[in-house]
C-alpha cells in the first residue's frame, strides 16, 4: 500500500498543474454564481478548446484526433488537479465522454475527421437521445421508430431526459428499427443534426425549479444511412458501448452528492437546547453515517484507481457509490434541515446555512436516487452482476417487441 | 371499547373528500405551486362557505361546535388534497391561541371573522437562530408596543392579523397586531414549498394588545396544533400511497408492471405500515385533544412524529416508485414531497419532539411513582 | 370513540374479575422463574381444568363442549384480566387456539365427544404437525407421504418446528396424499395419536439454548381413514381454516416482543459519559422509535379489536404488527446492549439489567423474524392482501407437485 | 496511488486461508460453543506452531517481524471462521499494551511466551457500571498491589497473565499480573457468545507490576485494536454474506430459487455495499497502523464503527435468509451472529466509538483551522 504517485504519475502531475497554473486564470476568475447560462456555455466552450490544444480536453483520444493516448490514472490525474480551480461548468461531459469515444468506434473516416475538430474547437455540443416515457430502467423498451426509405431513415417517436439537447448541435440515437424482433434485437444506433427538420426540444423544468434536461420529439425527422453507428438492429450492442464509456468515464471522479465538510459547518454553526451541536449525541451519529459513506467511498475509489491503473476495467461494483451516496444525502438533506427547526424551511442563499445547499439537496435528492440506475435498478446490478444472483423472472425478452403487452 | 369514528363522523368526512376533490384537485394547487398569488384567498373563502373554518369553533363565535374530531377528519382530507390554505396558521394556531389565551373581547372580536374566512390570522412564534427553541424570546413586548423580528412567519402575504410570541416583564406571552399596521415590515422568503409561502416579519414600535396570563403555558398551543397537523400528513401519506399504487399497477418494465416486483411491493408493505402505525398515534392523539385528557401532550408528541415520519417516507417513495417522470414539475408528486418537508419543519422539528416526547414519559412515570 | 367498556362488557369484566379473583391465587404463587418445565405443565394442566370448570378454557366454544360462546370482545377481555395476574405459561396455545376449533369444525361427533372432555380436563395436549424442511414460508411444499392401504393411511416423512411435540398426546397433520396433482392441491389433512408406532420426536435446540421445538419423524405410521379431517385432497383448505384460527386467537392478544418498560428502566438506569442516559439526545432517539412501535401497536390493536367487536373478522393487515415488532426489537436489542457498553455481554440473570431481558432479546430476534411468516412474507402478504398488488411471478402452482424441480 | 495490499500479502492471506480451513472448520468452532473447555488452548498452541500470534512481533522478541499489514489479513482469515482462540485479548491488546508501554525486560520476558503459544494474556480493563468508560477507574494500583474489580475479563479461563488498567496516584496506568496469582479470584460469566468465555476478575492485594510511563495515553491500545478487529468483523461479514449467497442459490419456494427474488437479492446487495465500505475504511486504517500515520485515530474509529455495522447486518440477514434452519443451534449461523454482537461490545460500543470518531474530526478540523 503506497498512496504516493509512481514516477511516471507524480511527473505527468507536475506537467499538468504547470499548465493549469498557465492556463486558467482568465477562467476562474469570473463569479460563477451570478452568470448567466448563455455566458457560462460560452466560456465553456472557449475552455474545451484551451484544453484541447494541450491534449487536455479529450486525453484518451489517440493524438491523431486531439487526445493524448491517456492512461485511465492519467486521466484521473488531471481531473483530480483541474478540481482544485473554480472552472466552467462541464458542458461537455456528454459529447466528450459518450459521444465522441461512439463516434470513434463507430463513425466512419470522413465523418471523425468533419465532426471531431469541431467538438475539440468547442463549436459542437452533442446530446444523447436515450431514454423514452416508457424506457428508463428498462431502457430496450423503447418506442422511437426508425423506418428505412431508400438511403435514409425516417425518425418518429419520443426522447426524454436528454441533458442539454436545447444546446446540442448533434445527438446520438437509439431507435427501433424492427419491431418484430424481441425487444434487444431490433434496435438501431445513429447520429443525427440536432437542426433536421422535425425535431422539437422542450425543457423539463424539475421539481427544483432547473431546467437541464428535455424532452425531444421527432416528426419523420429523416437520417442518411452514412449517419447509422453500427449494423442494422446492432443498435442494442452500440448503446452497451456508449455506456460503458460513461461508466469509465463516471468512475474517474466521485459523485459528491454529499458534501460532508457542508455539513460538519453546518453543525459547528448550530446551537441547540442544550448547547452546541456537535455535542449532540444524535448530531454525532448522523455526522458518523454521513462521514463513513463520503470518506468510505472516497477509499472505494482508491481501490478502484489502483485496479483502473493495473488495466483492469471498472466493474458493476461501483454501482455501490450512487446507492449509498443518494440515500445517504437523502436522509442528511432531512436530518441538516430539521437541525434548523423552522427556519429549515428557508432555501435563500443568503439566509440559509451553507447558502442553502441542504434545502436544494431535499429538492435533488428523489432525482439523484432515479437518474442514471435508480435505487432498485442499482441493488439488482450488484445481486446479478456481482454476487451472481439469477436474474428476474420476465417473458419480455424472447418474444417480438410488437407482442409484448 | 369504541376506537373508531362515529358513522356520521365518516360520512361527514366522505362528504369533504368530495367537496375537496371537486373545490380544489391537484391542478389548482399546482396554480399557487406555479405562482398564482390570488388563488389561495380565493380558496380560503370559497372553503369558509363551506363553514371549514367553522367546524369545531364554538356557536357563540361564530362556528358550529363540533368537536376536535371533526376538525381532525377535515384535517386529514386537507393534507390528502395538500391544499394550499393558511388553516394551520389561521386555525389550529392563532385561533387556538386565542381561544386558550384571549380576553373574552378579544375572542369575539376577531374569531368570527376568522371563521368567516373575513380575516387571516397567523401565528408569529420562529425567530432567527434557533432562539426560540432555545429558550428565550428576543421580540419584546413593553409599554403596548411590540419590537423584534419572527422568521419565518407563514401566509403572512395574506395574514391581516398576527399572534406573536414575545416577551413580556420576563414572561412568554401572546400578543396580537393588526396586519395593516405601517411600522410592520414583510419580506417574502424562498422556501422549500412554492405553495405555502413565508415571510420574514419585522415589527419596531409597533402596537400589540397582550392576551391574559393563562394558567396554560404557550407551549399548549403547539401540542393541539401537533394533532391536526399529524391528521394533515397522514391525509397527505395516504394519498402518497395511494397514487404510488396506482402508478406502480399501470407502468411496465421488463414486461411485468412494476407492481409485480418485489422491490417495489416491500417499498410500499413498509409505507403502508407506518402510515398506520402513525393513523393509530393519531387516532388516540384525537381522543385526548377532544377529551382534553391528560395524556394529551404525550399523545400528540407521539402523533406528530409517527405522521411526520409516515409522510416523509411515503413522499419519497411516491417520487422513486414514479421514477424520473415523478421528478419533474408537472407531476403532481413534489406537491406531497414539499408539503411533507415543510410540515415536518413547521412546529419545530422531530428531534424537539422527541425530547418533548421523552419529557411526558418521565413525567408520566414520576406521576405513576 | 369511547375507550370505556359497553355496559355489556362491563358486566362481563366484572364477572371474570371475580372469577380471577377467588381462582388464581393457588396459581400465582409459584416461582415459575426456578420451576421445572415439567412442575409447569403439570400446573398448566391444572389451571386449564379449573378455568374448563368455568367456561374460560376454550371460551368460544359451544356450552356444549365447555366452551361458553363467548365473542371475541369476551375473549379479550377475559385475555386483558388474566395478563394482571402471573399464570403458568400456556402450553395449551395450539391445543386450544388452533387443534380444538379444527376438530369441532371437521372431525365426526364421536371423535369430539370422546376428545374435546380430555383436552378440557388438562388430560391432553395436542401439537400443529404442518412445517417441514423444504415447507416453511412455502407451506404448500410438503413432502411428508400419506398412502392410502384399505382403511388406513400409511405415513412416511418428516415435520419440523412442531412446538410441544415431546408433550403432544395428539397431532393434527396435513401430508401429500396424491404428488401426481398441482401442491396445493394433493394434500389431506388428519389427526393422529403421537403414541403412535413409528412416531420419532427429537428435540431441536435454538441458538438460544432454549428447546421449545421439534422434528418429528414418521415411518409406516398407521391413521384410521377416520381420522381424516376434510375429504382427500382438501387438506389445504382445511390447514388454512386452522391457520384462520390461529390468526382469530392471536387477533386477541399483543405479541409482546418489545418491552418498552424494561427498555424504559434499563435506560433510567445507566449514567453515560456525559450524564445520564435519558438526557442523551441518541438514546432518546431510540426510545422514541421503540414507544412509537409499543404504543403505536397497542391503538393500532385497538383499532383491531373494535373491527372485531363490530363482527368484522380480523384481517391481513395484522401482519403489519409483528413485521414492525420484530424488526423494532433486534434494533432494540441491540442499542440497549450497546448502551451497557462491554458488560452489554453479560447475560446471567444475576448480573445483567432487567434480568439479561435485553441479551435474551438478542438471542431470540432473529427467531422472531422468521417464525409465523418471515419479514418478507409478511410484506408480501401487506403488499398482496391488503394493497392488492399483484403476486410473485411463479409457476409452481399448476404443475403436478412431482414434476416440480 | 496503490490501494492494495501486494502480491506476497495476498498470497499469505489465501494461505493462511486454507490453513484455517483445514485446522479450524466450523465444526471445531461448534465443540468449542457446545462446551468443550480444552479446545480453545489446543487450537492457541497449534496456531503458535504455524506461527500465527509471531506475525507482527518484532524479531528480537520471537516474532517474524512482518508487518499490521500481515496482521491485519490474518485477523480477516480468523474472523472468516470465527477462530474462536484469544488472539483479541492476547495479541492485539495485551502483547499490544506491552509493546506500546512495557519496559524492554518486561517485553522481553514475557513477549516471546506469548507468541510461542505457551502464555495467554488478557487485558482486563473493563468495571461494573461503565465506571471506564465514564472516566474513572475504581482499581487501583498501590504499594506494589492491585486491589478492585475487573468485568468482564475475556479468555480468563485459560490466561495465565493479565495486563490490568488501573488507577495509580491519579494518572491511568497498566500494570502486570500473573495468572496464578492466589489473591486473584476469577468467576465464569454467561455471555451472549458460548465460544468466547469471559469471566469477573476480583483483586485484592494482588502483586503486580507498573508498566511504565509512556508518551501516549492508555487509549492508543484500544485505537490499535480496533483496526484488527475491523478485519475480524469485515471477515466475519464476508463469511456470511458467501453463506448467504450459497443458501440462497440452492432454496427453493414458490418453484423458485430464494435468490431470484428481489427481497433477498436486495437484502444481499445491501449486505455487499455495507461490507465494501467497511473494507474501504479498514484497508486505510491498516495503512494507518502501518505507517503509524497521524490520521490513526480517525481511521481506526472509522474502520471500527463501519465494521461493526457490517458485521450486525450481515449476521443478522444470515440467519433471515436461511430461515428456521438458520435459527438452530446445529446451523453454523449463530456463531457469527454471536460473535458479531461480542465483537460490537468488546473495545466498547459504537455510541462511545462515534464520540471518539467525532473528537477526531474536531481536532482534525482545528488544527487545519
Amino acid at each position: 500500500m503506497d498512496f504516493n504517485d509512481s514516477p511516471e504519475e507524480a511527473e505527468f502531475r507536475r506537467q499538468v498543474r504547470a499548465w493549469l497554473a498557465e492556463n486558467t486564470s482568465e477562467f476562474s476568475a469570473y463569479d460563477y454564481d451570478t452568470m448567466s447560462d448563455e455566458e457560462e456555455v460560452a466560456l465553456c466552450r472557449r475552455w474545451v478548446a484551451r484544453k484541447a490544444e494541450a491534449g487536455y480536453a479529450a486525453m484518451r483520444l489517440p493524438r491523431a484526433f486531439g487526445g493524448m493516448d491517456a492512461t485511465p490514472m492519467q486521466c484521473v490525474i488531471y481531473a483530480q488537479e483541474e478540481a482544485r480551480y473554480k472552472l466552467p461548468f462541464n458542458y461537455f461531459g456528454i459529447t466528450l465522454g459518450m459521444a465522441v469515444p461512439t463516434l470513434l468506434t463507430f463513425a466512419s473516416e470522413e465523418y471523425k475527421a468533419a465532426l471531431l475538430p469541431r467538438v475539440l474547437s468547442g463549436e459542437h455540443i452533442w446530446c444523447q437521445l436515450f431514454s423514452e416515457p416508457s424506457a428508463g430502467s428498462d431502457l430496450a423498451n423503447l418506442r422511437t421508430r426508425a423506418e428505412k426509405e431508400g438511403e435514409e431513415w425516417v425518425i418518429n417517436g419520443q426522447k426524454v431526459w436528454t441533458t442539454g439537447a436545447h444546446l446540442a448541435d448533434y445527438g446520438i440515437l437509439v431507435a427501433r428499427s424492427n419491431p418484430e424482433l424481441p425487444k434487444h434485437k431490433g434496435l438501431t444506433y445513429f447520429f443525427l443534426d440536432m437542426k433536421s427538420p422535425g425535431v422539437e426540444v422542450r425543457p423539463i423544468t424539475q421539481i427544483d425549479g432547473g431546467a437541464e434536461f428535455n424532452e425531444v420529439y421527432f416528426s419523420d425527422v429523416r437520417i442518411p444511412d452514412s449517419q447509422r453507428l453500427g449494423e442494422v438492429c446492432e443498435g442494442w450492442k452500440v448503446a452497451m458501448t456508449t455506456l460503458m464509456f460513461e461508466r469509465q468515464a463516471a468512475g474517474e471522479q466521485s459523485l459528491g452528492l454529499i458534501d460532508f465538510e457542508d455539513l460538519f459547518r453546518t453543525v459547528l454553526g448550530i446551537d441547540l437546547t442544550d448547547g452546541p451541536a456537535i455535542e449532540d449525541s444524535q448530531v454525532r451519529e448522523k455526522l458518523v453515517d454521513w462521514y463513513l459513506i463520503q470518506e468510505g467511498l472516497k477509499y472505494f475509489g482508491y481501490r478502484q484507481l489502483t485496479a483502473l491503473s493495473a488495466g483492469r476495467p471498472p466493474g458493476p461494483e461501483a454501482s455501490l457509490g450512487k446507492l449509498l451516496e443518494a440515500r445517504g444525502a437523502q436522509a442528511a438533506a432531512g436530518f441538516a434541515t430539521d437541525l434548523m427547526g423552522y427556519e429549515g424551511i428557508i432555501k435563500d442563499p443568503a439566509l440559509a446555512p451553507c447558502g442553502g445547499a441542504h434545502q436544494s439537496a431535499v429538492l435533488q435528492a428523489p432525482g439523484i436516487r432515479i437518474a442514471g440506475g435508480t435505487d432498485e435498478i442499482l441493488r439488482n446490478t450488484l445481486a446479478e452482476k456481482v454476487l451472481g444472483l439469477p436474474p428476474e423472472a420476465r417473458n419480455d425478452k424472447a418474444l417480438p417487441f410488437n407482442q409484448i403487452m | 371499547m369504541n376506537f373508531e369514528f362515529s358513522q356520521e363522523q365518516i360520512l361527514l368526512q366522505e362528504e369533504i373528500r368530495r367537496q375537496i376533490s371537486g373545490a380544489c384537485p391537484l391542478e389548482r394547487v399546482m396554480k399557487v405551486m406555479d405562482g398564482d398569488t390570488t388563488e389561495r384567498l380565493k380558496i380560503w373563502r370559497e372553503f369558509a362557505e363551506l363553514g371549514y373554518q367553522a367546524t369545531a369553533m364554538p356557536e357563540d363565535l361564530g362556528g358550529y361546535g363540533l368537536g376536535y374530531l371533526e376538525l381532525c377528519l377535515l384535517a386529514q382530507e386537507l393534507g390528502r388534497h395538500v391544499v394550499p390554505i393558511p388553516m394551520i396558521s389561521s386555525i389550529y394556531l392563532a385561533s387556538e391561541a386565542l381561544l386558550l389565551h384571549g380576553s373574552e373581547a378579544q375572542k369575539e372580536k376577531y374569531l368570527p371573522l376568522i371563521v368567516s374566512g373575513e380575516r387571516v390570522a397567523s401565528l408569529a412564534w420562529s425567530e432567527p437562530g434557533r432562539r426560540v427553541a432555545n429558550g428565550n424570546i428576543a421580540t419584546r413586548f413593553a409599554d403596548g408596543m411590540l419590537s423584534g423580528e419572527k422568521l419565518p412567519v407563514a401566509d403572512a402575504d395574506i395574514a391581516d392579523l398576527f399572534v406573536v410570541l414575545a416577551q413580556s416583564e420576563g414572561q412568554s406571552r401572546f400578543c396580537l397586531v393588526d396586519g395593516s399596521d405601517s411600522t410592520l415590515a414583510t419580506e417574502h422568503l424562498a422556501v422549500i414549498d412554492e405553495a405555502w409561502p413565508h415571510a420574514r416579519l419585522q415589527m419596531s414600535g409597533t402596537p400589540a394588545e397582550l392576551l391574559p396570563v393563562n394558567e396554560v403555558d404557550v407551549d399548549e398551543v403547539f401540542y393541539r396544533a401537533a394533532v391536526l397537523v399529524a391528521f394533515e400528513q397522514i391525509g397527505g401519506a395516504q394519498a402518497c400511497l395511494r397514487s404510488a399504487i396506482d402508478y406502480a399497477q399501470e407502468r411496465v418494465v421488463f414486461g411485468r408492471s412494476i407492481a409485480s416486483f418485489q422491490a417495489i411491493k416491500h417499498k410500499l408493505a413498509d409505507v403502508y405500515a407506518a402510515t398506520e402505525l402513525a393513523l393509530s398515534h393519531a387516532y388516540y392523539a384525537s381522543w385526548a385533544l377532544q377529551q382534553n385528557d391528560k395524556s394529551l401532550r404525550r399523545a400528540a408528541a407521539g402523533a406528530r412524529i409517527a405522521a411526520t415520519r409516515a409522510y416523509e417516507l411515503a413522499s419519497a417513495e411516491l417520487i422513486q416508485v414514479h421514477g424520473g417522470m415523478g421528478y419533474t414539475w408537472e407531476s403532481h408528486c413534489h406537491l406531497f414531497y414539499k408539503r411533507s418537508r415543510m410540515l415536518a419543519l413547521a412546529l419545530d422539528s422531530e428531534p424537539t419532539w422527541q425530547r418533548r416526547l421523552v419529557e411526558q414519559l418521565c413525567m408520566q412515570k414520576e406521576e405513576a411513582a
